[in-house]
């Protein structure tokens, strides 16, 4: 029985993350129902922020899971109950449709594992607990990357405008223009 | 007021351009009270609607001005995430003068509710600015962010039509795609990112041709799919048809012209990191090929305007990715010049399409809206309006590279660019499509020109502002055309001076 | 399973394919926009292990993948209000007429 | 005036574009004003080719009245106009056909703004071609000459017009397709990265590989646009269908932009890899002959017959240009200039016979010589001229190019004859059925040409006669720019 030193534990436990992020993306694209499609994409999330973790960025794991989780899955399950009110299972696509789709997967996986052969990428300096910390970056948003920052702030206003624009359009019946020049 | 402002004029005037409609949009006057008669309503919104038209068209017209003034500007901004030059401001300039066209002529609009016309000319407005800021984003992230505002905007314009309809679906259809598009860019930037350890695009690019791997020209490849998407080159291109065909007429032309330039733009800005990699020569050369041949076949069989026009938008991406492709500057100011006479080619084509959308009646009897424009509408067009008609010539004949107009002059010299890069087999290629385009073309010119109109089909009134405009758009047109000098020394400086910083 | 970048990348890249095929193979169009979710968390977290592994300021890559973050909000907000409208127009949100459209 | 003496060419080039100007600024119904405005104008750019003619010096090969203008020298364009013995007969040609073909359209009432405006963008590029010696320009303005044309046919053509106008306007794109590599590749292979061709010519570049592939695209390219063999079937379809004036232009004018070209550009910058392909060209011309002569001899419309005189006509001028000799090349020359004049004399005849008659069937018509007695002596000098009767000036043209074709090849010059004598044939057939045959009740109360309709043809059949009693006229012009040819041809190997 090999020891269990902190490495081993480390990297079980990202073995575990691994397994359960694509086994939940695996079932949140293969299952027929919605919401079992959302529990998939949930899973995957845990395991995906689990793996930011591992990888050192509390802040970024905290942020997938609040977004991800607490804002866009919570929104597409109000969603679905709004839009779907007796569910019916989707019918499977055609053979002509999966196979190119299964192809083109299987080769931009392929494509970016073999060119990843071929990479060369710089070295890292070593893990240093400051650089990491939610300070720097904060420092970071308001020096270099302060542009893109205040862009997008734009983007995420014309975001909620657009959709309150959009959604309006579902509840307000426009009232009847038909001849409105002038 | 200090240099930093005015490096960054004509984005805050498209920002406050964009800030004065937003309070338009959400103005006082526009939400719904109970108790209002329709009537009075309905006369509301539209009065507010052609404000804001107005002062769309006032303040686009002071953005090309800012533009303009801001054309010398040169220098960092932003701690080196954004860099203002010669191309970027150049790129600028016509991006506002798109803008401003393309608000012209969404002038009263009919294809979209009086309600929703404010928020066009918002969504507009912010798109523009997306995509000028995409011009001089010097890191990736900017560019990224920037990317998306100038898709955000159009993804919330398209479904923004009168009724219920399919342009829904192919609003999704779009957004769906273009989503899935950026993300792969986006997959692509990361790996990038990874490469160099720096988001900056310069540094990106000397990392890149310190080690030009497999891996650097498949992350740059994908990086570029995303913009490919916006210009609709073949295989990303399947959303144009249906969006062109169901979303409002003005916002089809602001995606089928000015978008497009900004896509050029920005592919020029990442093709700057990989001038080393040669692999990048034959792959954008054979995607260009095969956009223009299959464009050129499937607007062959397209029996309605709005959707020719995509697919010779196809066609046409294809010509300026092969100019792209030669990885040359010489070769890009020409596949710049093209996108610029290209714009003006669409905004003559879209002004024919929006005007004889004002007399289509454009919603179908089960309340859906039916913004599509079968080319045997385009009937008699001479007789009924000869101004129309001219416009439409002049559009057709400069897509088909016919001289005097920009349209022969664009595709020379990017037939030229490519053949100093040893092109030759490529250019007979392009020159073969050509021929096949010229065959559609020129159906759509029979049905203007000399089949006569439908009975029933009355004159077109065409007022003083579509006039003006085909007149001055025109005559740019064959002025370029006749006389490039005017701005190919600028955009080959603009270029030189772009390549070797 | 050894902590390397390659086995992150390995993921990431097995991710996002899964996201893909989302994308291309489902018609329900709340899980497609699913599909394009999980390219994202693919991307962000090959923006982290580049953070970790390559570079020199680990803070780069943390950012770059915040702005992913956000972008992903927007994305969803926008992506489910218009699939609302469909819904509205049609009743039901799968896609079997988007391929009428097209052609 | 002054002005006038250094920019004569580029005054003649300016005349149709102002015409265009004028014709777009008078309102649409005001067609008398805008048939005058085409008529003055017109008139102006003949008097100024006249002009021309006059003050050309025929004992230098070099370039005359050149103007030079700086355009976008890091592309290697410049605004070069320039002409020599070569291209001064078909500028003088151009004015001709230009002013008597607006006169000849001068009862036409349909959309009146509409055809002058596209006759004067189409004969602004066929000046616009004569004269230029820089390629882009060049090939723009023989762009612009094409496209006019679809419309030009489609709107007032007559027999399945639309057809016919899609048809030519695709087979001369296509060979716009093969001439974009093909002119941008003479830049890029030269090295000197230029369009000039003067330049360009005097350079004796090594062509390696490319010169093949440059020399047949740019043979086919111009060459569709010159009828050859078999890239022709457009030619007399489209002359058929085209309104009066639009197929005088055409079968006068545009078809001479191909063999033209080919003269220009692949003889004169490529004269080594001319040697080579000569007689491929020759075989090629000699089928022209042939086969235009034989189709011509079933037709049964007058027009198909001219349509395929033509085809033939234009095999005797390639043949001519592949003799590569002073004699054929003159010749060649000669007859582009007269095979123009007469086919305008042709089809204008034809057009007031069918205004009349209504139709065009040989069988149908018959003695018209009582009831039209001008027209049908027009028709019969023209039918003279394509025969090759002496004292008109083709005469003198297939003279020359018969003599060196049989002189270089025996074979060749036998057949190119016996296709002469076949087509005096059905020119002698068409005029004794239709003008001499027994006259028919159907025409007795038709009119003749007015004396104003009358001008535009006694001009054209003037112009026949006098360059056929003095050919010197013109060859004396050619001798010089000729030799000059003649000899970088021989010096090739």
């Amino acid at each position: 029985m090999p020891e269990l030193s902190p490495e081993t534990l480390l990297n079980a436990a990202l073995g575990l993350l691994i397994v359960m992020t694509l086994a939940g993306a695996v079932l949140a694209v293969t299952l027929r129902k919605v919401f079992h499609n959302l529990l998939g994409f949930g899973l995957s999330v845990i395991g995906g922020a689990g793996v930011t973790l591992i990888l050192g960025s509390e802040f970024v794991a905290l942020m997938q899971l609040l977004i991800f989780l607490g804002g866009i899955a919570i929104a597409m399950v109000f969603a679905v109950m709004m839009s779907t009110p007796n569910e019916q299972a989707e019918e499977p696509r055609s053979a002509g449709a999966v196979i190119p789709a299964i192809l083109l997967g299987l080769g931009f996986t392929a494509l970016i594992c073999w060119a990843m052969l071929d990479g060369n990428f710089p070295q890292s300096s070593p893990y240093v607990a400051e650089a990491w910390s939610v300070k720097n970056i904060g420092l970071l948003l308001l020096t270099d990357y302060e542009l893109p920052f205040e862009a997008i702030s734009i983007l995420l206003l014309a975001a909620i405008i657009g959709s309150v624009l959009i959604a309006r359009r579902t509840r307000e019946p426009e009232p009847s223009e038909e001849a409105d020049r002038g | 007021m200090s240099g930093i402002y005015l490096r960054f004029l004509p984005e805050l005037g498209l920002l406050g351009l964009a800030l004065v409609l937003f309070f338009i949009a959400v103005g006082p006057g526009q939400e719904a009270d109970e108790r209002e008669p329709a009537d009075s309503r309905r006369k509301r919104l539209i009065r507010a609607a052609i404000a804001g038209d107005r002062v769309a068209l006032v303040g686009g017209g002071v953005v090309l001005i800012l533009a303009i003034l801001a054309v010398r500007q040169a220098g960092p901004l932003f701690f080196g995430a954004y860099r203002v030059a010669l191309f970027s401001q150049v790129i600028k300039i016509i991006l506002a003068a798109g803008l401003f066209f393309n608000i012209w002529l969404a002038q009263e609009a009919q294809s979209l509710a009086p309600r929703e016309r404010p928020e066009l000319m918002l969504f507009l407005s912010l798109s523009t600015l997306g995509m000028m800021m995409l011009v001089s984003a010097d890191e990736l992230i900017s560019f990224y962010v920037a990317l998306e505002i100038a898709a955000y905007s159009l993804y919330i314009l398209v479904p923004l039509t009168r009724g219920h309809g399919d342009h829904n679906e192919a609003a999704f259809k779009y957004f769906l795609y273009g989503a899935a598009t950026s993300a792969v860019a986006l997959f692509g930037m990361s790996i990038l990112f990874g490469l160099a350890g720096s988001s900056s695009i310069p540094q990106i690019a000397t990392a890149l041709s310190a080690n030009p791997s497999t891996l650097a020209v498949t992350a740059l490849l994908l990086t570029l799919g995303g913009v490919f998407f916006k210009l609709a080159v073949f295989p990303f291109h399947f959303w144009a048809p249906d969006v062109y065909q169901t979303t409002s007429h003005s916002v089809a032309a602001f995606i089928a012209g000015t978008s497009k330039v900004g896509a050029v733009a920005a592919l020029l800005r990442l093709l700057l990191m990989g001038l080393s990699l040669d692999q990048l020569y034959w792959l954008l050369g054979a995607l260009a090929l095969l956009s223009m041949s299959y464009g050129n076949l499937a607007a062959l069989a397209q029996r309605d305007f709005k959707r020719l026009l995509a697919y010779s938008g196809v066609a046409q991406g294809g010509y300026i990715l092969l100019g792209l492709a030669a990885l040359d500057s010489a070769a890009y100011a020409a596949a710049s010049y093209y996108a610029i006479a290209y714009l003006a080619l669409m905004l003559l084509c879209f002004l024919v399409v929006i005007e004889l959308g004002r007399t289509r009646h454009g919603v179908r009897a089960d309340g859906s809206t039916d913004n599509s424009l079968p080319i045997d509408a385009l009937g008699g067009l001479y007789s009924r309006s000869p101004w129309l008609a001219l416009a439409l010539m002049i559009g057709l004949l400069g897509l088909a590279g016919v001289p005097p107009t920009a349209g022969f002059s664009g595709k020379w010299f990017l037939f030229k660019a490519i053949l100093d890069q040893g092109g030759f087999w490529w250019v007979l290629i392009a020159g073969i499509n050509n021929t096949i385009a010229v065959y559609y073309y020129l159906v759509v010119l029979k049905a203007a020109y000399v089949t006569p109109a439908a009975d029933g089909a009355t004159a077109i009134e065409t007022s003083l502002w579509p006039r003006a405009l085909t007149l001055s758009v025109g005559l740019g047109v064959v002025v370029l055309g006749i006389a490039p000098q005017i701005i190919m020394p600028t955009l080959q400086a603009a270029v030189s001076a772009m390549i070797g910083s | 399973m050894a902590e390397t970048l390659g086995s992150y990348l390995l993921l990431s890249s097995a991710l996002f394919a899964v996201g893909l095929f989302g994308v291309l193979l489902r018609r329900n169009l709340v899980a497609m926009l699913i599909g394009v979710e999980l390219m994202l968390n693919a991307v962000i977290i090959n923006l982290v292990a580049f953070a970790r592994f390559a570079g020199a300021d680990p803070g780069n890559g943390q950012v770059f993948a915040l702005f992913v973050i956000g972008v992903a909000a927007a994305e969803a907000a926008v992506g489910l209000s218009i699939i609302l409208t469909v819904f509205k127009a049609r009743g039901a949100i799968s896609v079997d007429r988007l391929e009428e459209l097209s052609g | 005036m002054a002005w006038l003496d250094s920019h004569l060419l580029t005054s003649i080039l300016l005349c149709p574009v102002i015409g265009l100007a004028l014709t777009a600024l008078i309102p649409a119904s005001r067609t008398g004003a805008i048939k005058l405005s085409a008529a003055i104008v017109s008139g102006i750019s003949c008097a100024l080719s006249i002009l021309l003619w006059q003050r050309f010096d025929p004992s230098t090969s070099r370039l005359q009245f050149t103007e030079r203008m700086e355009w976008l020298p890091d592309l290697g364009i410049t605004y070069i106009v320039g002409i020599d013995g070569l291209s001064l007969p078909m500028v003088l040609l151009t004015g001709i056909v230009f002013f008597t073909g607006v006169l000849t359209m001068w009862e036409l009432e349909n959309r009146v703004k509409e055809y002058f405006a596209f006759t004067m963008a189409l004969v602004a590029g066929v000046f616009g071609v004569f004269i230029s010696q820089d390629l882009f320009f060049l090939f723009l303005f023989y762009e612009l000459a094409v496209l006019p044309m679809y419309l030009l046919i489609a709107i007032w053509g007559s027999t399945r017009r639309e057809y016919a106008a899609m048809k030519l306007t695709l087979f001369l794109l296509a060979g716009s397709a093969l001439l974009f590599p093909a002119l941008i590749g003479l830049s890029h292979y030269s090295g000197l990265n230029t369009f000039d061709l003067t330049l360009l010519s005097d350079a004796n570049t090594d062509w390696g590989g490319m010169g093949i592939i440059i020399f047949l695209f740019l043979y086919l390219g111009f060459g569709v646009l010159a009828g050859i063999f078999p890239f022709h079937t457009w030619s007399p379809v489209g002359h058929v269908a085209a309104p009066t004036a639009v197929s005088m232009l055409h079968a006068g004018v545009l078809m001479k932009l191909g063999s033209y070209g080919v003269l220009r550009v692949g003889m004169q910058v490529m004269p080594e890899e001319m040697v080579r392909w000569a007689p491929l060209i020759a075989a090629l011309a000699v089928c022209n002959i042939l086969y235009g002569a034989f189709v011509a001899l079933g037709q049964t419309d007058l027009k198909y017959v001219i349509g395929y005189s033509s085809v033939s006509h234009m095999g005797v001028v390639m043949l001519g240009l592949a003799t590569m000799s002073a004699a054929g090349i003159s010749g060649a020359v000669f007859q582009m200039f007269a095979h123009g004049i007469m086919t305008a004399l042709f089809f204008s005849s034809i057009g007031h016979i069918y205004d009349h008659t209504h139709t065009r069937e040989i069988s149908r018509l018959g003695g018209l010589f009582t009831t039209m007695p001008r027209a049908s002596t027009v028709f019969i000098i023209a039918g003279m001229a394509g025969i090759g009767v002496p004292c008109l000036a083709s005469f003198w043209a297939e003279l020359l190019v018969f003599i060196a074709a049989v002189k270089k090849w025996p074979l060749a010059g036998a057949l190119a004859i016996f296709g002469l004598v076949v087509s005096a044939l059905f020119v002698l057939r068409v005029v004794q059925r239709s003008f001499f045959g027994p006259e028919r009740d159907d025409w007795k109360d038709m009119p003749d040409m007015g004396n104003f309709m009358a001008t535009p043809r006694v001009i054209l059949a003037a112009v026949l006669l006098l360059f056929g009693f003095a050919p010197f006229l013109m060859l004396d012009q050619l001798a010089a720019s000729v030799d000059a040819l003649v000899q970088v041809l021989e010096a090739s190997p």
